[in-house]
């Protein structure tokens, strides 16, 4: 597990700056900048079609930007491959869930886990010491991540016959068994009632405070995201419109405007 | 019961296993003579499939007579879909399973040649192989395997000389199709033409028997300058040549193998006027043909197939196939003389003196010997007139191997 | 430069026959998003029906209308008895079906109408287009068949309410369910409509390669290679993709290594179109979002 | 006031996995109904097995007077109830104009047209991106697009299956002004599943709460608010 | 061998009182023990069988390791079925390499082939990849009688080559040495399999199958991996086709026409896809079912294989480990009961 981020260091964990992105004619995103300090959690808001769950694809290299930069501890991050993103500490959900169907609740937890073995192929096929190593440590990790996350009884089912709610946790649980330094959540609280997302705010919060993860977090649950956030990024036609603490974003017109409506 | 069987097998495999003596006669007893066969009748080749069922045919006429020498037949014939790793099994299947005397007639050279060796170690013969290659009268090499019809090249050779002879100065192309079948008339050619093949082949195209159409190995033989085209394709490649060269207003001396001059379904297809002036060299008489409508020797073919295979189609010339070939294997049996030991079996294969068949040509006679596996080695050059092959010049023999 | 000029149109002329089928491959796969291996060995069957049909005295066009006919009682029936059980089943069961159909309906071709060739009449005139030795006016007339089949099926999709839900059901069967789509009738009409349009590239390319057992067989496989290289979504890049495959294949023969690997160099080039073009050349990227 | 869909006994399986024991609901004519519940509690199982969609389905159901269970989906679509499914049932390949055309798909009257109109007034950014390939769209788009083509049938009863999910707040409280709208003015019975459960009772007339497959509560909005466990499972206040 | 299934508690172990682990320890043995003993007990012809039963489930394991678990669908693995033949048939007749030497040199440059192939392939999914492996199907026995390469591969003659000896001492025929050397080379090959499929590496394989976009996302290196895999799997296919090569002592082009690409795809699907165990039911679909079909009729024989196909089909859409795993279920409810 790597140790909680020391705060105030020049670099922030991530810092995206004049990031845009084009589809066709369509501007997803426009010249974005900001910045996430390392064991912050930040809430990403913002009208649908904003370019929220863009952001998350660029970071995760599924999107292609067409300018702009995103650095990551200080490095570079759009010259990676999409499969190098794990490996550097990045985890992610996916908002309509992108489980491994067929496979049990387990092996999706380990593959989540993948980035943090190395046997390959050889290997593998030959069962070299280390291997078996590596899998009973796997493994273990993600007996513990199924624990905390309530999700024992189902350890061996196969997820494609799970409830929406209980497969996002097993989301959850695989981005975490990646030991990610910056988790990016998208929409957690689809699905969930009020408990639930009670449930899911401290989660949130253990996630930063006893693992030392940074969040990013997209979420129209505004009591969830007000409550759990350090800091706020509004989004709207691919621009910034704010960024600042909860209160300032929601005291923002724009934002108001644009995103929350007369009423909270 | 079962156990008994097994036991029963397991003598078969033993004798078998041991020096073969001609009284032990594997495959025969008192009453019956086993004889196995391979055929396509799954596949890409399923339509050679009804010489096989035409040779079930005629082994049924044979024992409905009475068999051989007190012997009725008992002819195993299995689909090896024209696969030679199948046909290893399906050969070692009649072999150990069944226990055949031997193998008479499998089908398709690549199949033959997989089971050649297997055949000739165990030392039971495999008789007049169907494939037109030019291989099946290796006698030194090979002593259990013989073939039957003349080879493909031993035609190529015959068309060659016709070439030499008739257009010293031909500027020849070669339509081919990508196999064994097509390859022998490269390699007949080159033995006919000699050293010449190299300057009058001017143009030699393939096509794979995938190919929908041979349009564009047409286009490109004419466009090369070729005024004698030699085609060694299958019959519905065959018409669509003859179609082609015709419609886009080419005519050269065109010499078209033996395998695709079938009226009915090559001259009938392609136009028989767009054929004329076509030549061939056949050895066998074309049921489609009107020559032969009154001939006795295809009514004796007719009168079986009314018989024994009703319904059948009559313009195919594979049946007729089936007919001639069979009444060889027959005439072999009667040759034995009530002795079917694998060696006396061979040993009368290979002594056929001068035997004639109803249904090849006349003038055409079958001869055999220790050192001659080619049974028919002579063919005669026809020509289209358009309604049908009239022969000319005479019954011609390849200078063979 | 002449020969050359010969080249392309004897492969435009194949690639028409490609072009016949693709477009039943792509109206099989509109409607029910499957790329069903049979269909070109329905297309012979429905073929050989015309041709007993003409042998027994019918006109022409009787018997293809006929034939049309055939075809579509044929298709929807496959489709009823044999492939609607597997729809939950995977893709490859599925797969593994169509195999199963393509060896019985090829068996039965060669059972009941024996594997010798049979020639089959054209509609078209029988002499040479304008007395030009490059295209027959069947080859003409077929190419000019095959456009209009590609209009119809264009305006089909495009225009009527039924190609619409035709299109839904295959892409989304559950969702055309809560909209009131026949989801099963209208995957039944797909395979119906897809056979006619097989029956009628059969009776198109019959007159050419003559008709045997295994006519479509291979055309299947350069009408499957050039649907996808068009787009086997898009009709109109299936035909192009047809004719393209057509004269690439000429031309790799005639120029470029020669008529003995023209199959293998033909297919070299296709695929590595694809591989620069995964979708095809005229093909609708689809896109979806995580 | 006649109830339009009532179910009585109604239970539902997916293979040998039940999820639905035995469900007594009712929506009456013009009135919408609340399904509230934890995850798994049977909610998307209910709307599904009003559809005969997906799931296997006993009991009995009555739309209109007239029973439905055990008929195909398309059949009681056609009969007039839109289902706007989770996950949207998007057809991605399909044009934004395609998906709604097909909402319309077994209607036969003239004033498609008009809808359509209708629906763009509700939803402008569907009317922008008419054109484009639905799969295109950004979640909360596709959720609108799903809407829209429940509306597209002009159904009896709308079952809407969660249709804030994944909405900015801005867009619940007009779809919900929209819903409300459509009940008042075209007298659309609907049955809402809703994990936002503050503004589902808002709207509604009547609320279910289901626990593992039953129904353990019932009653108008303000009874239902007013319960201990409901306040702290789904309000929050 | 059902009992290397790896999936959910089955009803036996439960009702013995031991573990899963140990009945499939003891099945696994005596499945072992019965091939062992099974050339001593049947005729030569049926040991041909078993032996091309046992090749081809090689081949299928190789297959389905890269469709049934990998998802990438093949079309065309009777290629590399051909060049491992044809890699064993050439170096017997034209070096003197031992013919167990062969085997692996067949294997390695299968694998160099597949993952070579493999690579355009990634950018190719579903019907794509389909028509490029069919076409790879296509192509091969063009190469191989290709007149520039007919020095090696004898063109359209294919080469005649001799099965291998009883090496000294043993006291075996020809036949059941070479029943054992396939044997030698099969269960390491199952063992090896066993072990990639069960790990890391396997379940990055399911990963991929089941979501590639979110599988690159956990770390997991698509390309690497899928042209990998169609490496691994082409040397499991090649292996099977050095070793049919021994077994039918020859090689022609005609040996692997289109047909082979295509039963090797319906044996991973009657036998079930992602199925270690499966593979032997298929093999055994395509290696009897032609026979029976021939025995039925002469006139059609591939339409009794088809109807075959498809009634089995319809009886077990997920084929036979599908219908196994299933009754498995259903019995273990039964007992927990």
């Amino acid at each position: 597990m790597s140790g909680p981020a020391a705060n105030g260091a020049a670099k922030p964990l991530l810092g995206v700056d004049g990031l845009s992105v084009h589809f066709g004619g369509i501007v997803a995103l426009d010249n974005v900048s900001f910045r996430v300090e390392a064991g912050q959690i930040c809430g990403l808001i913002g009208p649908n079609g904003a370019g929220k769950t863009t952001l998350f694809n660029v970071l995760s290299r599924l999107y292609q930007a067409d300018s702009g930069t995103i650095e990551f501890e200080g490095k570079p991050l759009l010259r990676q491959a999409r499969h190098a993103i794990a490996p550097l500490g990045i985890g992610r959900t996916f908002q309509n869930l992108a489980l491994f169907r067929s496979m049990t609740v387990r092996d999706n937890v380990m593959i989540g886990g993948h980035c943090r073995a190395r046997g390959g192929f050889a290997a593998n096929a030959l069962r070299l010491p280390f291997v078996g190593r590596e899998e009973r440590t796997l493994g273990e990790r993600a007996l513990r991540l199924i624990e905390t996350l309530e999700l024992g009884a189902v350890a061996d089912t196969p997820v494609a016959a799970l409830p929406f709610g209980t497969q996002k946790r097993v989301e959850l649980a695989r981005a975490l068994a990646s030991e990610p330094k910056l988790l990016l959540l998208d929409e957690p609280a689809g699905g969930l009632n009020h408990e639930e997302v009670e449930h899911l705010r401290d989660l949130i919060g253990s996630i930063r405070d006893r693992l030392g993860v940074t969040v990013l977090l997209v979420e129209h649950h505004m009591s969830l995201v007000m409550n759990v956030s350090d800091k706020v990024v509004a989004l709207d036609f691919g621009r910034k419109i704010a960024d600042g603490t909860p209160q300032e974003v929601q005291r923002n017109p724009e934002v108001i405007k644009a995103y929350l409506g007369g009423e909270l | 019961m079962r156990f008994r069987t097994s036991l029963l097998t397991a003598a078969a495999l033993l004798a078998l296993a041991g020096p073969a003596f001609a009284a032990d006669a594997p495959g025969v007893t008192a009453t019956e003579i086993k004889i196995g066969n391979t055929m396509p009748y799954s596949g890409p080749a399923s339509a050679y499939g009804v010489i096989g069922k035409g040779e079930t045919a005629f082994w049924k006429m044979v024992n409905e007579q009475g068999g051989v020498a007190g012997h009725k037949i008992d002819f195993i014939s299995v689909d090896d879909g024209y696969n030679p790793a199948k046909t290893v099994e399906q050969a070692r299947r009649l072999v150990e399973q069944d226990g055949v005397a031997f193998l008479f007639n499998p089908l398709g050279t690549p199949s033959n040649t997989a089971i050649e060796k297997y055949l000739n170690q165990k030392k039971i013969p495999q008789l007049f192989v169907a494939t037109g290659a030019d291989k099946w009268g290796n006698y030194k090499d090979f002593p259990w395997t013989i073939g039957w019809q003349p080879s493909y090249r031993t035609e190529a050779e015959i068309y060659a000389r016709y070439i030499l002879q008739e257009k010293p100065n031909a500027k020849i192309g070669v339509l081919y199709q990508n196999d064994d079948f097509g390859k022998d008339y490269l390699a007949g050619l080159k033995d006919g033409l000699g050293d010449k093949y190299a300057k009058m082949v001017i143009k030699e195209a393939s096509y794979e028997v995938t190919d929908p159409t041979i349009d564009s190995q047409v286009v490109t033989l004419q466009g090369a300058g070729v005024d004698t085209l030699v085609t060694a394709a299958t019959p519905k490649f065959a018409a669509q040549t003859i179609r082609k060269v015709y419609d886009i207003g080419w005519r050269p001396l065109h010499f078209m193998t033996n395998v695709s001059i079938s009226v009915a379904s090559v001259m009938e297809p392609a136009g028989v006027e767009k054929a004329v002036g076509l030549i061939s060299a056949s050895y066998g008489k074309d049921p489609t043909d009107p020559t032969w409508k009154d001939d006795p020797g295809m009514n004796q073919w007719r009168d079986f197939m009314k018989k024994y295979m009703p319904g059948a189609d009559l313009a195919d010339a594979s049946y007729v196939y089936a007919y001639g070939v069979s009444l060889t294997m027959l005439q072999v049996l009667k040759q034995c003389n009530g002795d079917f030991s694998r060696e006396n079996v061979m040993k009368q294969a290979a002594n056929l003196k001068d035997f004639e068949l109803p249904t090849v040509l006349p003038g055409i006679k079958l001869n055999t010997s220790p050192t001659n596996y080619h049974p028919i080695r002579q063919m005669q050059l026809e020509k289209w007139n358009g309604k049908t092959w009239v022969l000319f010049g005479k019954v011609l023999g390849g200078a063979g191997s | 430069m002449l020969a050359f000029l010969h080249q392309v149109l004897s492969g435009l002329a194949t690639g028409g026959i490609y072009a016949s089928v693709a477009l039943a491959l792509v109206m099989i796969y509109q409607a029910t998003h499957q790329v069903n291996f049979a269909q070109g060995e329905m297309a012979t069957f429905s073929t050989y029906m015309a041709w007993k049909m003409i042998d027994s005295g019918f006109p022409y066009w009787a018997a293809f209308l006929l034939t049309l006919v055939f075809a579509f009682v044929v298709g929807v029936t496959i489709e009823r008895v044999i492939v609607r059980p597997f729809y939950k089943a995977p893709v490859l069961s599925v797969v593994a079906v169509f195999i199963g159909l393509l060896l019985i309906i090829n068996s039965l071709s060669g059972a009941i109408f024996d594997y010798t060739i049979k020639p089959f009449p054209s509609p078209f005139p029988s002499d040479a287009w304008y007395g030009s030795p490059y295209l027959s006016s069947h080859e003409v007339g077929m190419i000019f068949v095959t456009l209009m089949v590609l209009a119809l099926i264009f305006a089909f999709f495009r225009f009527t309410p039924l190609g619409l839900a035709m299109r839904a059901a295959a892409e989304n069967p559950v969702s055309s369910r809560l909209v009131g789509v026949r989801v099963g009738w209208m995957l039944a009409l797909g395979w119906g409509l897809a056979g006619m349009i097989g029956a009628v590239a059969g009776m198109m390319t019959a007159p050419i390669v003559y008709l045997d057992p295994y006519m479509m067989f291979s055309v299947l496989l350069y009408g499957f290679a050039g649907a996808l290289l068009g787009g086997i979504d898009n009709p109109w890049g299936a035909v192009l993709g047809g004719f393209i495959v057509g004269v690439l294949q000429n031309l790799a023969g005639a120029y470029v290594v020669g008529t003995e690997l023209m199959v293998t160099v033909a297919l070299v080039i296709i695929v590595g179109i694809l591989v620069i073009k995964p979708s095809g050349l005229f093909g609708r990227t689809i896109v979806t979002r995580v | 006031m006649s109830a339009i869909l009532e179910t009585r006994g109604l239970s539902a399986a997916y293979g040998p996995t039940a999820v639905l024991k035995s469900v007594d609901l009712s929506v009456p004519q013009g009135g919408i109904v609340t399904l509230l519940g934890a995850n798994g509690a049977g909610k998307t199982t209910t709307l599904r097995a009003l559809c005969n969609m997906m799931v296997r389905v006993s009991g009995e159901i009555r739309f209109d007077h007239q029973r439905i269970d055990g008929k195909a989906t398309e059949d009681i679509v056609r009969l007039g109830i839109a289902h706007v499914p989770d996950g949207r049932g998007t057809f991605v390949s399909l044009s934004v104009e395609e998906n709604l055309r097909l909402g319309a798909y077994t209607r036969r009257d003239r004033q498609v047209a008009q809808d359509f109109e209708r629906i763009y007034g509700y939803f402008p950014r569907l009317k922008e991106r008419r054109r484009q390939q639905a799969g295109t769209l950004s979640g909360g788009e596709q959720q609108m697009l799903a809407i829209s083509r429940a509306l597209m049938l002009r159904p009896k009863l709308l079952l809407l299956d969660e249709p804030s999910f994944g909405l900015a707040p801005l867009v619940v409280q007009e779809i919900f002004r929209i819903l409300r709208g459509i009940n008042e003015q075209e007298g659309v019975s609907m049955l809402l599943v809703e994990q936002n459960a503050n503004i589902a009772l808002e709207l509604a007339g009547y609320a279910y709460l289901l626990e593992t497959g039953r129904v353990v509560l019932d009653g108008p909005p303000s009874t239902i608010s007013s319960d201990e466990s409901v306040r702290r499972s789904y309000l929050g206040y | 061998m059902a009992t290397l299934d790896t999936s959910r508690p089955a009803a036996a172990a439960l009702f013995a009182g031991l573990s899963l682990r140990a009945w499939k320890v003891i099945g696994l043995a005596a499945v072992l023990a019965a091939a062992c003993v099974l050339p001593f007990t049947i005729s030569s012809y049926q040991l041909l069988l078993a032996n091309q039963v046992i090749v081809y489930a090689v081949a299928l394991l190789g297959l389905n390791i890269l469709t049934g678990y990998n998802g990438q669908f093949s079309l065309g693995h009777g290629a590399f079925y051909a060049i491992g033949a044809y890699c064993t048939a050439i170096l017997l007749d034209k070096t003197g390499i031992p013919y167990w030497a062969t085997i692996p040199l067949a294997g390695a440059l299968c694998f160099v082939a597949g993952f070579l192939f493999g690579l355009p392939a990634l950018r190719l999914e579903g019907h794509y990849l389909a028509l490029a492996t069919f076409a790879l199907a296509v192509a091969t026995p063009q190469l191989l009688k290709y007149k520039d390469f007919d020095f090696l591969t004898g063109g359209v003659q294919g080469i005649v080559i001799s099965g291998p000896d009883t090496p000294g001492g043993l006291p075996l025929r020809s036949d059941q040495w070479l029943y054992f050397f396939c044997l030698l080379w099969t269960v390491p090959l199952f063992v090896l399999a066993w072990n990639l499929l069960r790990g890391r590496t396997g379940r990055a394989l399911m990963a991929i199958r089941d979501h590639p976009l979110a599988a690159s996302s956990m770390g997991i290196d698509l390309a690497r991996y899928k042209s990998l895999t169609f490496g691994v799997s082409a040397m499991y296919t090649g292996i099977a086709g050095a070793l049919g090569a021994l077994l039918a002592q020859f090689v022609s082009p005609d040996s692997f026409d289109l047909f082979l690409s295509i039963r090797f795809l319906v044996g991973i699907v009657f036998g079930g896809l992602a199925s270690m165990a499966g593979v032997f039911f298929g093999a055994i679909f395509i290696e009897f079912v032609p026979n029976l079909a021939d025995l039925v009729s002469k006139a059609a024989p591939q339409a009794i294989y088809g109807i075959v196909l498809i009634v089995c089909m319809y009886l077990m859409p997920t084929g036979v480990m599908g219908l196994l795993r299933a009754l498995g279920h259903k019995l273990g409810r039964l007992v927990a009961r």
